[in-house]
């Protein structure tokens, strides 16, 4: 056969969201005549950024100050954070969200003119920029209409990117993608690469995530060497909406939203989250105390209330009450109109008048593409940013608004970065690559569709399936060992049943059955990661929850995991590398009126 | 007992490798009342027949890729429930005015170089250093803009638009209403260079006011009104060159 | 490798497809009627112009049922301009008031009826004094 | 990879000057045209040649008074631009958009030509 096509640019951008269109503008305005690709398997509006709702963190306000924001963070993480990586994120914060204003990002404002900023979970200070509540829709707008305007951005809509490609000194230096509209796989060639794919909550049955979050990126650098960092750290959103997963914005507790259960109780309360106040008291909702407490914490207490059979029974599982009425129809409709919009078409409930019925919600990746503080990966030319990396800034437990922020400091700083390395080391052999490409067009074509009829061969839907249940079950908010067991077993078991796999379609023309096929791939790599993770850290520490090791173990655990990925589909191998304390040591993480940053 | 109810989704089949026309196929769907026409569409593809193509993501109605035409209306499927139509079955054909590409998919280049044209981003002849702080903007000058920045170029407003179907030189209603969001932005300073695409002959003029596309924007955008207002704004411009081709602003070509 | 894309037939009779589409041709066709009043308007301004005596005569000829049921028709379908015309004047000539945009049926009336029955008065009054 | 672009007209049209009058038009028939039709379609006609005499009086009369001759330019000429724009548009949305450029013709020129006509009439009132 023939060589596949071969499209040559300095820096190769895989994933078209936040981080992704960020780090091509930086590219772009750094240097005018770098040529940059952006290879996204959807258009860039369609990418999972457009569903964040509540804002974006940075210090803007007087009454805020840095070590606040660095605080709560390393805090909200249980100490698992790089604090060097913190540092430089919280400094970087207010510059990047600023430089997204002047983008035209549609932030809403105070009577002055100003941003105007929210109250947030586990943030001490209200620090949260937000455009109504649909902050994610309007900077992910903001920076694919900006990328227009630069004429050295080219996109590779509807690219499926399944391989990096390395050359002979282990530099990498592109991807090989499947257009989906004909189904022709090319090389997509350059100096640099970063990924910018995004999460993985579609490992997982119920989630806020989109269906095209599985873990592509992830996947494919884990597969060509670097390590899935943290993995065993899942994030459970504690409102979203039951039976469908949407996400009903933390932004409806930072303006005043309230959690009861079953007898009306708040019951946070009864969870050292603080004593409530009364609704209508003028300094209701307090930061860092009851509903605006961390989202670890709140997604457990949850779980506990369920346990002592205080929750709501629905048809779609056990719900609590996120109650708003108190805040009335004019606060709602001004600064979280999407809330409103969401419950009443998808849950039949409107806020004004009844409360939501909710439930936690797989919703974040904490853990991700092993890179270090200037968001480099071991692979020399080869980034990460966004949801797919781990810097960490995020540790145990990431903070609500500081993930959209991190999109920006991090998908700029990996821009800058990329277009550096390519700067200085311009030269490379393209042959070798493309013949990589076509070893992987070839093994596409061998794996899923040369094979005679698969009479009786596994469907996709029943192996995700068989997945999800097993992440719900084995690898949710708690776990033990036994669980665990189970789901690393199960996991292996669907490795072996996806070498059966049937596609009923062996067309080229936009075969979103292959697609689906390669994302289950991804998805049982990236589940795998997240599995064995969770196995061999056997302690309790943010979202990482062991009903066996219920304590934090800082004396073994103040760690990150390294899961390295084994060509055999076999169990990974797991190691440990340090933690980054600067100036905060571990303490106890504490939550309620007076936690926080003390001053003296 | 309760015997398993259905419904039937009869579903646009094109593909371009093997098919000169398209066909309609049927498919017994179980019947959820909590279901959208994208749930129906996903069981299919799920367990029932695999070659079935489909753009979808976030199923909560903003990322935009799931419209389709159901029975005859263009509809983000997200957020079409099949309790609105049973017991009667369900036609689902990808969104008219576009080619197909296969099946329930369009093609949207083109969308994305209208999108393109009317240069979707702050122009400013001084940009502000970001040291400087943000750029002020009351909340009445957001609030001149803001309901035209929530489009999520699901372009079922260009399926309701019969100029989009007549006239290829239109650059279609999400494109212009985009294009009026940032001659409304007080930020900006760019609304010229913008009006000077906009008032090319059938670009924006093209519009005739059906005002269907307002009816069915699923994020009550109103491009209808905002092509009215931004016709308001090249009129204005166009005088301005007329009265003074060498004025504030004014580029070559003006006046013509 | 791709055949190629499909593209829908033209469709000649689009506005036949929707009953929106048949509202906007309705919209669109009245002002054929306008036209033709404005013709007879100015024929009328003309007989002015020649005599009291022709518009006398004119004005008598018009009298007639034919030219009534004429005249009905294109009352309707200005009155339906005029209906329609204001409905889209909120959408075009957006009132804010700080940051909350004056309600439809306000800027309708501000900016539409009220000023429609003012004048309206006014003519009616200056024909019939 | 954006496959290739249109060949979309690259120059600003004269559409704006037709929208314009189109518009202002479109104001001026919806707010003076139905009361015009009711006086000079039903109230000032009348079968009986007295009456008939007497309308044509106060129709001289008023038409003789020079606002309101600015008043008639200003209406008519506006409604007829309104009317040519509209139905020029109508004739492309069943059609003939091939011949956009030449409707231009009959439809704004019709327009022009009742607006000359008009001015004619009401200098020799």
């Amino acid at each position: 056969m023939s060589h596949v096509s071969s499209h040559h640019h300095d820096v190769v951008i895989i994933g078209g969201g936040g981080a992704g269109l960020r780090a091509a503008i930086a590219i772009a305005e750094e240097n005018p005549d770098f040529s940059v690709a952006c290879v996204s398997k959807v258009y860039p509006m369609r990418s999972h950024t457009v569903t964040a709702e509540g804002g974006a963190a940075a210090v803007i306000k007087d009454n805020d100050s840095l070590e606040d924001h660095i605080y709560d963070t390393v805090s909200g993480a249980d100490w698992l954070a790089d604090q060097d990586a913190v540092e430089y994120f919280v400094n970087r914060a207010p510059e990047e969200m600023i430089q997204l204003e002047h983008w035209g990002c549609p932030w809403s404002r105070r009577p002055d003119g100003t941003v105007q900023v929210r109250p947030f979970g586990g943030m001490k200070i209200e620090r949260t920029w937000f455009a109504a509540d649909k902050t994610g829709f309007h900077m992910l707008h903001s920076l694919f209409q900006t990328t227009l305007k630069y004429g050295n951005i080219v996109r590779y809509d509807e690219h499926f990117a399944t391989k990096l490609l390395l050359d002979d000194e282990g530099r990498c230096r592109g991807c090989a993608a499947i257009e989906l509209r004909t189904g022709t796989v090319r090389a997509v060639l350059g100096k640099s690469v970063i990924i910018c794919t995004g999460g993985a909550g579609k490992a997982f049955p119920f989630t806020t995530n989109g269906a095209i979050k599985t873990g592509d990126g992830m996947a494919m650098a884990y597969r060509a060497g670097v390590a899935l960092k943290d993995m065993e750290f899942i994030q459970y959103h504690p409102t979203g909406l039951p039976g469908t997963g949407i996400l009903i914005t933390e932004a409806s507790r930072g303006e005043g939203g309230i959690l009861v259960n079953r007898d009306g109780r708040r019951y946070l309360q009864d969870y050292d989250l603080g004593q409530p106040l009364e609704v209508d008291d003028p300094r209701h909702p307090q930061t860092r105390t009851m509903e605006l407490g961390p989202r670890d914490k709140l997604s457990q207490c949850f779980i506990k209330e369920m346990w002592a059979g205080r929750t709501i029974k629905t048809k779609d599982g056990d719900a609590v009450h996120l109650d708003l009425r108190h805040l009335g129809e004019k606060k709602i409709d001004k600064r979280i109109p999407f809330v409103r919009e969401l419950a009443r078409s998808y849950a039949g409930i409107d806020p004004v008048y009844q409360p939501i019925p909710v439930r936690p919600v797989v919703h974040y990746v904490m853990g991700g593409i092993d890179v270090d503080s200037d968001s480099a990966t071991n692979i020399p030319g080869l980034y990460a940013a966004g949801e797919c990396a781990c810097v960490s800034i995020n540790g145990a437990n990431r903070l609500g608004s500081n993930s959209l922020t991190e999109l920006l400091v991090f998908g700029g700083q990996a821009g800058t970065h990329a277009a550096r390395f390519a700067m200085d080391h311009p030269d490379y052999d393209v042959s070798g690559l493309v013949a990589q490409a076509d070893d992987e067009r070839d093994r596409i074509r061998r794996t899923y569709f040369s094979s005679p009829a698969k009479s009786g061969g596994e469907r996709i839907a029943v192996l995700r399936k068989e997945l999800h249940d097993s992440m719900e079950e084995g690898a949710g908010i708690y776990r033990n060992a036994d669980s665990l067991e189970a789901t690393c077993n199960k996991i292996a078991e669907l490795w072996e049943r996806y070498a059966n796999i049937a596609l009923d379609d062996h067309t080229n023309s936009f075969n979103t059955e292959l697609t689906a096929a390669l994302e289950l791939s991804s998805l049982l790599d990236v589940a795998q990661s997240m599995a064995h993770s969770a196995m061999e850290r056997t302690e309790s520490r943010g979202s990482h929850q062991r009903l066996d090791h219920p304590e934090r173990n800082d004396d073994d655990f103040l760690a990150h995991s390294l899961a390295f990925h084994r060509e055999d589909g076999s169990a990974p191998r797991i190691e440990y590398s340090p933690v980054t304390i600067t100036k905060w040591p571990p303490g106890a993480r504490t939550y309620g009126a007076d936690s926080g940053l003390k001053r003296e | 007992m309760a015997e398993t109810k259905t419904i039937t989704l009869e579903l646009f089949r094109y593909h371009p490798e093997t098919d000169s026309e398209p066909r309609f196929q049927s498919y017994e769907v179980p019947y959820d009342e909590d279901w959208v026409v994208l749930d129906a569409i996903n069981w299919i593809k799920d367990y029932v027949d695999g070659s079935v193509t489909h753009r979808w993501s976030c199923r909560m109605g903003v990322c935009g890729s799931c419209g389709m035409m159901v029975n005859g209306e263009p509809k983000l499927t997200c957020a079409a429930f099949l309790k609105n139509y049973y017991p009667f079955p369900i036609k689902v054909e990808p969104l008219v005015n576009f080619p197909v590409e296969r099946d329930l998919v369009v093609d949207m280049e083109g969308f994305m170089d209208k999108l393109q044209d009317v240069k979707p981003y702050i122009i400013r002849d001084d940009v502000n250093d970001t040291s400087e702080g943000e750029y002020l903007q009351t909340p009445a000058e957001l609030a001149q803009y803001k309901q035209y920045s929530m489009c999520i170029n699901c372009m079922l407003c260009y399926s309701a638009c019969p100029v989009v179907g007549h006239e290829d030189d239109f650059l279609g209603p999400a494109a212009l209403a985009l294009g009026h969001r940032y001659n409304k932005d007080s930020r900006d300073q760019g609304q010229s260079e913008r009006l000077e695409v906009m008032l090319r002959s059938e670009a924006m003029w093209g519009c005739t006011f059906v005002g269907e596309c307002t009816v069915v924007c699923p994020k009550h955008v109103d491009p209808a009104g905002a092509i009215q207002q931004a016709k308001a704004m090249g009129a204005q411009e166009y005088f301005k060159r007329f009265v003074m081709p060498k004025g504030a602003g004014a580029t070559k070509g003006a006046g013509a | 490798m791709s055949g190629g894309q499909y593209h829908r037939p033209h469709r000649r009779a689009w506005f036949m497809e929707r009953p929106a589409y048949i509202r906007f041709m309705i919209r669109e066709v009245t002002s054929f009627f306008m036209a033709a009043y404005l013709i007879v308007l100015i024929v009328t301004l003309a007989k002015v112009g020649v005599g009291e005596a022709a518009a006398a005569e004119w004005l008598q000829a018009l009298s007639t049922t034919g030219w009534k049921v004429a005249h009905a028709v294109a009352l309707a379908a200005t009155v339906w301009h005029t209906i329609t015309f204001f409905a889209a004047v909120p959408q075009a000539m957006p009132i804010y008031i700080g940051e909350d945009r004056l309600p439809d049926p306000i800027a309708k009336i501000v900016m539409g009826y009220g000023p429609w029955l003012t004048a309206t008065a006014i003519i009616l009054w200056g024909v019939l004094r | 990879m954006s496959r290739g672009k249109s060949g979309r007209p690259t120059r600003p049209s004269g559409e704006a000057f037709w929208w314009a009058l189109f518009s202002a038009g479109g104001v001026m028939a919806a707010i003076f045209v139905p009361a015009f039709i009711l006086a000079t379609g039903f109230l000032l006609p009348s079968g009986d040649p007295a009456a008939a005499a007497e309308g044509a009086q106060r129709l001289a009369a008023l038409a003789g008074w020079w606002p309101v001759k600015l008043v008639l330019l200003g209406v008519i000429t506006l409604s007829l631009f309104h009317c040519a724009h509209r139905i020029r548009h109508t004739l492309m949305d069943v059609g003939m958009r091939r011949l956009a450029g030449f409707l231009k013709l009959p439809c704004y020129g019709g327009a022009l030509a009742g607006t000359v006509w008009l001015a004619l009439v009401l200098w020799g009132i």
